[in-house]
């Protein structure tokens, strides 16, 4: 592989952009942040659908070597299919993300600068320099600094309300981040040790299956299903994202979590060798399966909106894992429909995870709780937001036409084709518990508000929100649906720089 | 250098090596805080005083004998200081004179 | 085997003994405290360790960063966090819990051990190529090679983690302290050990300080290194109530946190104008431009490691009259 | 390159024993050491890689011995963002462990 391809430049400037805008950001504060904030994040938009329209165009990763220094020695920075997909959502939920922020998180006028706001637009900006360092490394530890950054700045965000409840969820949080890391940290220096180089594209060639190299993937997984809340250490999720400001658990939800996930396809579809790949991936789509099956009942037996759609995220990811085993399978053309089944998942979730929390947080302040059992009236109070949270729940559950429908018909239909039809029941089951319990809030949101003549005024009159906010909400649910409505063949992005897929 | 300068510098080494542990020893034997402290100090600063003046025939150049005089110094003030910041804190502050 | 290879192998041995030891106490200690002092003893006797493992470079980062800025943290959290002990015994997991996790962790170390012994002989590795890179740049350290121009992303992400670190423990603050101080507030010391310290040291500090981050490029020492010495007379400083922690909105405070990142970036950047792209250098100015975007980072590192050590704002911000 | 072997058995079971640290400690301060000893031996492991590919004549590998020092701010810069949490979750609900015994609802928003 070249060190540097044209275009290269563009991956430079997609993550030195958010970069330096933090750090403008955090020096000039208060309004400025919000200002520059959103300029970056429009910015990074188009930079993204550039790098995405590069990555197409010229059918082949595009790279470039930081300081002209080509690895082993040097880093590179690169962007495959799946850098360019990932890049490209991120960059649309964040500026969506950033658009709702402007009611919420505005500093409040004649102060010159107010510790929330100044915070949550600093805190966006180092999220999607992370994000931007996650998907375009190329090299194991410089991703170690990232994955870093990422959960910082996560955590961080989450913290921003300074609830009594949540800094010991979010605690927690970081401390199974924090043991994530340092695991996978172990497996880097094991690969070190036994190659000389960190860098993914190096490896590939490389990676023997022998004894210090599997007991670095095997504790590389480990850590990354921590930090992605893989069954069974998702325990420390749902408060963590329930308890967050919307806009926190619509990112950390819907990014935070993808930026390991692909960084588990870096280790098991370039880094090691297909046959102990192969060999992992039963478990890996086994511990997927279990997700899928106890978050939704658990999503399903919650009494807080919030809550449920953070045990929804823990079944969501779910589905990610069960494309190792179908991607693997030796059809090639069976493998390049489970990849891009895989791909849409991590994108349309995204989407529809971020449009479910922006929208449940709405209604929530609309109504003064989040109680399942009361959201009566939220249909009349927030119209906009229960059609998106249905929206968004069509395309969790698979219904077509959506961007989640399209990645799970792809995912069963490999499962059917490679004869492993059980993973086809999972998604099948799956998708029913998701109907369950996206029902359940739909049919509570339209009913007629509670009687408002009960004496005590514990149930006040439903407030309505203003529009904008609402309105994003339904857009990125929009996305996912339309995600769906794209022909397959558009989808060749995702396949480009795949190992052991047609060039 | 000469010999006989290497065989002081070694002594002063090991004389220096035996107060750390004659310090050490009186840290975890001695009963109370005061006396530990007592032990503590006077070993660590005449022990390393000692290794000091040890290396002082074998470095390269005056550099290091300054940088070595230095390391000295400096552990000396920043000893005197933690002891009696803790010795404070065991007797309460002394009443002013 | 050479008397010297016994002698050090012996050495060598009693060394990881102690460090293991050490290690050990910080785990079975009865209270926070003496865990926390155990834990600082680990540290410098760690830092032996890299010393022995030929990395002087990294054994004076895990003396300043790994053992001195942290310990100062937990100690200073150890004193605040006192109480609990109930609560505590109560989320002590139970027999059956502790074995199975001591069945883990074993499992997992003992894997490790048979890993790393079973390593490739010879190393793969980059030894050879990043020194023979060094020399033609015009610097004498390969470590410093590495963190800033081989890998000089990895460095640059990693001081934008710090800087945002500090914001990201201002932003724990509540609302109304917002504008003001970070940390606990000191009264003056214009008497006894401490303030005599804080007026004795800062001078043969600062300058031991900037020698070390200056040195860096040529032998042991660096940007991390240094900026610990500085951001550790401010706090001996700080500590006496000599001086104040700015506020958290003063500009020229966050300023100077992100001017090393901000360097960096912008030469970075310059790259693409004057040499090969984004952070190279062109041969000539190479140590130049290297020193130029150290000594912007020594500064922010000791502003980060100082603030971080004070700690979120605790006080409203005081009235201007 | 005598000391390899030796610190690279202690630096696994440094992890060995920061893991059992972090899995059986209550107290969230013990754990964030815990964590720091975990660190340190994963630390040590890079020293030993980076003695293990030294020259013959030279010194050690100094890529790894970079990362460390990386690795060092970054595990520096985790735990001061710990203690801060740990300190304001102390200061606000008086726990000192992350255990959920006290039945307070985790997450959850309930303005009214």
């Amino acid at each position: 592989m070249s060190p540097a391809t044209p275009g290269g430049s563009l991956l430079v400037l997609a993550l030195i952009l958010p970069v330096a805008a933090m750090l403008v950001a955090f020096v000039l504060g208060g309004r400025a942040a919000e200002r520059l904030a959103l300029a970056a994040l429009g910015l990074g938009a188009l930079l993204a659908m550039l790098v995405a329209a590069a990555v197409y165009r010229a059918g082949a990763p595009l790279a470039y070597a930081v300081g002209g220094w080509a690895p082993p020695l040097g880093l590179a920075l690169r962007a495959d299919g799946v850098t360019a997909a990932m890049l490209l959502t991120a960059a649309l939920v964040l500026l969506a993300v950033a658009l709702f922020g402007r009611t919420g998180h505005a500093t409040p006028p004649g102060l010159a600068e107010a510790r929330a706001p100044f915070a949550f637009w600093c805190f966006l900006l180092a999220l999607s320099a992370a994000l931007a360092a996650a998907f375009l490394g190329g090299d194991l530890f410089n991703l170690f600094v990232a994955l870093e950054m990422l959960t910082f700045a996560a955590l961080a965000l989450a913290c921003l309300e300074g609830k009594p409840s949540q800094f010991r969820s979010e605690l927690r949080y970081l401390l199974f981040a924090l043991i994530g890391s340092v695991l996978y940290l172990l497996g880097t220096v094991l690969l070190y040790g036994g190659y000389g180089t960190l860098d993914i594209a190096l490896l590939a060639g490389r990676a023997r299956a022998d004894a210090p190299t599997l007991l670095a993937a095997a504790l590389m997984t480990a850590g990354l299903a921590a930090k992605m809340a893989l069954f069974p250490l998702h325990l420390w999720l749902p408060p963590a994202h329930a308890g967050a400001p919307p806009a926190a658990s619509a990112v950390l939800s819907g990014l935070v979590v993808k930026a390991s996930f692909v960084l588990l396809l870096r280790l098991w579809f370039w880094v090691m060798p297909p046959l102990a790949a192969a060999a992992a991936a039963p478990l890996l789509a086994a511990l997927g399966a279990a997700a899928i099956l106890a978050g939704s009942l658990v999503a399903l037996r919650q009494a807080r909106l919030k809550l449920l759609v953070a045990y929804s995220t823990v079944a969501q990811i779910g589905y990610l894992f069960l494309m190792f085993p179908l991607a693997l399978a030796g059809d090639a053309e069976v493998a390049a429909r489970a990849w891009l089944g895989g791909i849409l998942q991590a994108s349309s979730h995204a989407f529809a995870k971020a449009a479910m929390f922006l929208a449940a947080g709405l209604i929530a302040g609309a109504l003064g709780h989040d109680r399942i059992a009361a959201l009566g009236g939220a249909g009349r109070a927030v119209p906009v937001c229960v059609v998106a949270f249905g929206l968004a729940g069509l395309s969790l559950m698979g219904i077509p036409p959506s961007g989640g429908f399209t990645a799970k018909w792809l995912l069963l239909t490999s499962a059917v084709a490679t004869g492993q039809w059980w993973w086809a029941l999972v998604i099948v089951g799956g998708g029913v518990l998701t109907g369950g319990y996206v029902y359940r809030v739909l049919a509570g949101s339209l009913t007629a508000p509670p009687v408002t003549d009960a004496p005590i005024g514990d149930a006040p009159l439903p407030a309505a929100a203003s529009r904008g906010p609402q309105l994003v909400a339904l857009a990125l649910a929009l996305v996912s649906v339309g995600l769906g409505l794209l022909p397959l063949a558009s989808f060749g992005l995702v396949q480009v720089g795949r190992l052991g897929a047609a060039p | 250098m000469s010999a006989v300068l290497a065989f002081l510098g070694l002594l002063a080494v090991a004389a220096g090596a035996g107060f750390f542990v004659a310090g050490t020893a009186g840290v975890i034997r001695f009963p109370d805080t005061p006396s530990r402290l007592h032990a503590l100090t006077k070993a660590d600063n005449l022990g390393l005083g000692l290794v000091v003046l040890g290396l002082l025939p074998f470095v390269p150049g005056w550099f290091f004998a300054l940088k070595l005089l230095l390391v000295w110094a400096l552990v000396l003030l920043s000893g005197a200081t933690a002891a009696q910041l803790i010795a404070e804190r065991v007797r309460g502050p002394e009443p002013p004179a | 085997m050479t008397l010297d290879g016994v002698l050090a192998g012996v050495l060598d041995g009693l060394l990881a003994a102690l460090v293991l030891a050490a290690a050990g106490w910080t785990l079975a200690a009865p209270a926070a405290f003496p865990a926390t002092i155990g834990f600082v003893g680990f540290g410098l006797l760690l830092t032996l360790a890299w010393v022995r493992l030929g990395a002087p470079d990294v054994a004076l980062t895990e003396a300043a960063i790994g053992t001195g800025a942290t310990g100062v943290i937990l100690l200073l959290a150890v004193v605040r966090l006192r109480g609990g002990e109930e609560e505590v015994s109560a989320a002590t997991p139970g027999r059956a819990l502790v074995l199975a996790a001591g069945l883990l962790a074993g499992a997992v170390g003992l894997a490790l051990a048979l890993a790393v012994l079973a390593l490739p002989d010879p190393a793969p590795g980059l030894a050879a190529e990043a020194a023979a890179r060094t020399a033609p740049l015009g610097l004498g350290n390969p470590v410093a090679a590495v963190l800033m121009v081989f890998r000089g992303l990895d460095t640059l992400l990693e001081s934008v983690v710090l800087v945002f670190t500090v914001l990201a423990v201002w932003s724990m603050a509540p609302d109304r302290h917002w504008g003001g101080r970070p940390g606990p507030e000191f009264p003056r010391q214009d008497d006894g050990p401490l303030a005599l310290l804080a007026r004795l040291l800062p001078p043969v500090g600062l300058v031991i300080g900037i020698y070390i981050a200056w040195v860096g490029t040529d032998a042991p020492g660096g940007k991390f290194q240094g900026g610990t010495i500085l951001a550790a007379m401010w706090v001996v400083a700080w500590a006496a109530g000599l001086v104040q922690a700015p506020s958290v909105a003063d500009r020229r405070v966050r300023l100077m946190l992100v001017a090393g990142p901000l360097v960096f970036v912008l030469v970075g950047l310059a790259g693409f104008g004057i040499a090969d792209g984004f952070l190279a250098y062109p041969p000539a100015l190479a140590k130049p431009l290297i020193l130029v975007i150290e000594a912007a980072m020594t500064l922010s590192v000791a502003a980060a490691l100082a603030l971080l050590i004070a700690g979120p704002p605790e006080h409203p911000p005081e009235r201007v009259t | 390159m005598s000391g390899a072997p030796i610190f690279g058995l202690t630096g696994a079971a440094l992890v060995g024993l920061g893991l059992f640290g972090l899995l059986v400690q209550a107290a969230v301060l013990r754990k964030i050491l815990a964590f720091n000893l975990l660190g340190a031996g994963v630390f040590l492991l890079f020293g030993v890689v980076a003695q293990r590919g030294g020259t013959a004549g030279g010194g050690a590998d100094a890529v790894p011995q970079a990362m460390v020092i990386t690795g060092l701010v970054v595990a520096f810069a985790a735990t001061a963002l710990a203690v801060v949490v740990a300190l304001r979750m102390h200061q606000i609900t008086g726990a000192a462990t992350i255990s959920e015994s006290d039945g307070a609802e985790p997450g959850g928003s309930d303005a009214a």
